[in-house]
């Protein structure tokens, strides 16, 4: 069996590599895929919505229907581990959520929870001028809550975010971000058209506020899901209050 | 730096797989996402991997030995 | 508030489906009973404008909304013909349908994950609908994603088996959605589009590139893996198996012919059939494999002795009709396919949604347990009888016009052996139905599971009345369908002469 | 085509191929459900390496528009591999959520994630 893989593999690998040969060579230039579209956003990102990252500009504007779709992903598994693990009857919480008491940790982590909050802020909000984003600092205000969780122990945390919080943040955070693109639509513009928002602005500017408020719906979703769906995990699905 | 990264890589990918135990097998998994994630801002790809080191390495790896903890931690093969 | 322009239509289905998500949730935290109005009533409104959308769509030619305002090779766009409308309506018809079903079925069968599970129904509408709707090959696989975790979770809500059953579903349905993003990553490199007209237009003047048959070759297995195409659908007799009944319901209709209407758009619309002909004998090799799953998995549904079980292999044998359709890409035989897409939903979904009734009625599932209880229900076993004479092909059912489409397609193709293969499997399928028709009508009853109190409730009988009903109806609407929506909007090549 | 080329244009995709061989092998070979899961996100890890090898351009900066180079797009990498991975990392780590869960449950019920103690035991589930 071992050996019927193994030969199943090296066939795909040949078949792969012969593939490779009609691609473009590693480092060219002048490969279709930075002749056609690429070069529009290139050109396009600071005069259309005034901002230099292009991968922002792409991912929050050219392309924010993928990224609103993406979000809605991310929400999708952590309603997942919601409909499988919640509910039944209670179970203990496991070593991991439990306290560990120890001096050293404790102090250290308070200590790093501001630091990393204000980076991942830092993050969200200069997404614009470099790299990073709504997924990154999201995910990185997760990761401050998910160590608070693990050093201080599952109960001792809950004040930092209380469990229940999850789910409501998480949809808050997607009502966001398509709210943002909705207001288009009576306007008489498409869906996720920040040019329309009643702001009063030109509208590369208006686009640039537009990716700016994607960028935090898309923070908070990120935030509130991963969050629940490490609580849901670590607790085996019982929820702190029922 | 590219090449080594890239052997780094695979190194790490097969080493993760061949382990018994999950626990390190998370763990080296982990490292292989972070070293991707070096290889990704190596290819000038910094969002990317910003936020492959962030998920990728980060979340992915907390959320592997959470799941750890409910299971077992040894493994046949 | 100005008139929307009519282009919005498609964008606002996505809409209300992701806010009904979200409101559901929301509305399911604050109390647990009002999650099934909300979810409900979202279904209901996506129906009106699917309805709203093919009624304007046949009128008025296909619609096209750009996401963000960008014109299409820099944004992402929609772009609805009349035949993606059309399955979009079919998506929402069973939808709601279905909806009605979950409303006393998800309370009996997981009282604790109602709220979860109707907000994952939506989500995984939401992702289905998009993958209909979407223009962009990358938005297709955001949506792919979308419909597939969705899809894992609501299949590993049932028996203890469920989520073994789901976790190697995830684990191909995964490794399908990756080699289709590969194949996407590939067409990428080599074209610099992700719009599905604009590649069309790019590809191919890349004809004898060793990349293209490889990219053509990772998105069949990606979509098919997804479609349970002949040798990829080792996920789903398991999965169906053991999940709930209203997972199932809503999961086997819908989901394995949404992807197989998006393989026949990426061959005929992206690809073109002259160029997939070329590269790869794929038309070939899909038109033979479905034939062999055809005779196979029928073969497998003889020999089951669990009534869900039976009914997964056929739909994989079903799938087998569809796929030989679009493998041989003649305009008979594509008619009969997406007929045959339409047509099985309704009657799969119809057979799924009586083996749930039965078994919260009396916990009977094997086909030895449904003896006699054809007098105990009456009307829940004439819709059964009616999808099952659909799923044989008997007239006037909607079973018989697809089949009888395909025959005409394999008969033009020439090839005997498939003619004998699609008139053979209706032999077999009529074997294993016809035992189980006898059986209900005829035998006594046996003593397993418990003897059933008379009919179910009005939410679970309703819908399966309906989709009882529809069978024949679509049956005798089938020649409307086929001139007014299937026709116009197939490529010239495609279609029946004098169209 | 002469030999240095070849091997420099080729390597990383070759490296790439190597790379989702080995999470492939994973996934197929191991009978471990939670190895299964590993070998699915190093598959995932190269397919999004495919892309953003193909982005690369040779000398060309990151895609941060930088006044000193304009809006001249050879001088910058192609962002839109960038912008579909990120989405595509978003979606291996949710589908890496969902898969968890279900192996808890699956623990809970049989308390084994060894796929071949799992089969044995689903039979002896059967036959009861």
């Amino acid at each position: 069996m071992k050996a019927l893989t193994l030969l199943v593999l090296a066939a795909l690998g040949l078949v792969m590599l012969a593939a490779g040969a009609g691609l473009p060579l590693y480092g060219d230039a002048s490969s279709p895929a930075s002749l056609h579209v690429a070069d529009d956003y290139v050109r396009g990102s600071m005069k259309d919505a005034h901002t230099p990252n292009v991968v922002t500009t792409m991912i929050a504007d050219y392309r924010g229907f993928d990224t609103l779709g993406e979000t809605m992903v991310v929400f999708s598994a952590g309603l997942a581990c919601m409909l499988l693990l919640r509910g039944g009857e209670r179970r203990p919480v496991p070593a991991i959520g439990r306290p560990r008491n120890n001096i050293v940790t404790d102090i250290v982590t308070r200590a790093m929870i501001p630091v990393i909050q204000l980076f991942a802020l830092y993050v969200v909000f200069h997404g614009h001028y470099s790299p990073g984003g709504g997924f990154q600092g999201g995910a990185l205000i997760a990761t401050s809550i998910l160590l608070a969780r693990m050093v201080l122990g599952f109960e001792r945390s809950q004040y930092l975010f209380p469990q229940r919080l999850g789910t409501p943040l998480g949809l808050l955070g997607i009502a966001f971000y398509a709210g943002v693109g909705l207001v288009a639509l009576p306007f008489g513009g498409n869906l996720l058209d920040y040019s329309y928002l009643p702001l009063g602005l030109p509208p590369h500017m208006l686009r640039n506020w537009g990716i700016l408020f994607v960028e935090i719906g898309v923070a908070l979703a990120v935030t509130g899901t991963l969050i629940s769906i490490f609580d849901d995990l670590t607790t085996g699905g019982q929820t702190g209050e029922r | 730096m590219i090449p080594l990264l890239f052997v780094v890589a695979i190194v790490a990918a097969i080493v993760a797989l061949q382990v018994t135990d999950l626990l390190a097998a998370a763990a080296l998994l982990s490292a292989f996402s972070f070293v991707v994630a070096l290889l990704y801002s190596a290819l000038g790809a910094v969002d990317v991997g910003f936020n492959e080191a962030v998920l990728g390495a980060g979340v992915t790896g907390v959320l592997l030995v959470v799941a750890l903890f409910h299971t077992r931690r040894s493994s046949v093969d | 508030m100005a008139v929307l322009p009519e282009s919005n239509l498609p964008v606002i289905i996505t809409l209300l489906l992701l806010f009904g998500a979200l409101l559901t949730i929301a509305a399911g935290l604050v109390r647990r009973e009002f999650a099934w109005p909300v979810a409900f009533t979202t279904l209901v409104l996506v129906l009106v404008d699917a309805l709203i959308q093919l009624a304007t769509i046949v009128q008025g030619g296909p619609l096209r909304h750009t996401l963000g305002g960008w014109a299409a090779p820099i944004g992402i766009e929609y772009v609805v013909d009349g035949l993606g409308a059309f399955v979009v309506t079919v998506i929402a018809a069973v939808a709601v349908v279905v909806g009605m079903y979950a409303r006393s079925a998800v309370r009996r069968e997981n009282p604790d994950q109602e709220v979860a599970f109707l907000g994952m129904l939506l989500t995984l509408l939401l992702g289905l609908t998009g993958m209909v709707l979407t223009g962009d090959l990358f938005n297709l696989y955001v949506f792919y994603e979308i419909s597939s975790l969705a899809g894992y979770s609501l299949l590993a809500v049932g028996d203890r088996k469920a989520p073994v059953a789901a976790f190697r579903y995830l684990i191909l349905g995964t490794t399908g959605a990756s080699f289709y993003l590969l194949g996407i990553g590939f067409l990428y490199t080599l074209t610099g589009s992700l719009n599905m007209a604009d590649v069309a237009r790019l590809v191919p003047a890349l004809q004898g590139n060793p990349g293209l048959p490889v990219a053509l070759a990772l998105i069949i297995v990606g979509v098919g893996l997804k479609m349970a195409l002949f040798p990829l659908h080792g996920w789903l007799a398991d999965a169906y198996t053991h999940a709930s009944s209203t997972s199932t319901a809503i999961v086997a209709p819908i989901m394995t012919k949404v992807s197989a209407f998006v393989l026949l758009r990426l061959l005929f619309f992206v690809f073109g059939v002259d160029l997939v002909a070329n590269i790869l004998p794929a038309g070939t090799i899909v038109a033979w494999l479905s034939a062999a799953g055809i005779v196979v998995m029928s073969l497998m549904s003889i020999a089951q002795r669990d009534v869900k079980r039976m009914l997964a292999y056929s739909s994989v044998a079903q799938l087998g009709y569809i796929g030989l359709g679009i493998g041989l890409a003649n305009p008979w035989a594509l008619t009969g396919a997406v007929l045959h897409i339409l047509n099985h939903a309704t009657m799969k979904c119809c057979l799924f949604l009586v083996t749930g009734s039965v078994a919260m009625q009396t916990r009977r599932t094997s086909v030895a347990e449904y003896a006699g209880l054809g007098r105990a229900m009456p009307w829940t076993f004439a819709s059964f009888s009616l999808a099952a004479l659909a799923m044989v092909g008997l007239p006037p059912t909607n079973g018989f016009f697809s089949k009888w489409y395909l025959l005409l397609g394999t008969i033009r193709a020439g090839s005997w052996p498939l003619v004998a293969i699609v008139a053979a499997s209706s032999l077999l399928t009529a074997v294993y139905f016809f035992r189980l028709l006898e059986s209900i009508y005829t035998a006594p009853m046996t003593a397993g599971g418990d003897a059933p109190e008379g009919e179910s409730g009005f939410f679970v009988l309703a819908p399966t009345i309906v989709l009882g009903v529809g069978v024949i109806v679509l049956g005798l609407c089938n020649s409307w369908f086929v001139t007014q929506i299937l026709q116009p909007s197939l490529p010239d090549a495609l279609r029946l002469p004098g169209m | 085509m002469d030999l240095t080329v070849v091997l420099t244009g080729r390597a990383p995709y070759a490296f790439t191929i190597v790379l989702l061989l080995i999470g492939l092998y994973g996934m197929m070979a191991k009978q471990n459900l939670m190895k299964k899961l590993f070998g699915m996100n190093i598959f995932q890890g190269a397919i999004i390496l495919f892309f953003i090898v193909h982005a690369y351009k040779t000398g060309a900066s990151v895609p941060v528009l930088d006044d000193a180079l304009g809006t001249d797009p050879t001088r910058y990498v192609n962002p839109i591999p960038h912008g579909l991975m990120l989405t595509a990392i978003v979606v291996s780590v949710a589908t890496t959520g969902v898969a968890l869960a279900l192996l808890i449950r699956i623990y809970r019920s049989y308390g084994t994630i060894d796929e071949v103690e799992l089969l044995e035991r689903l039979r002896k589930d059967e036959s009861r």
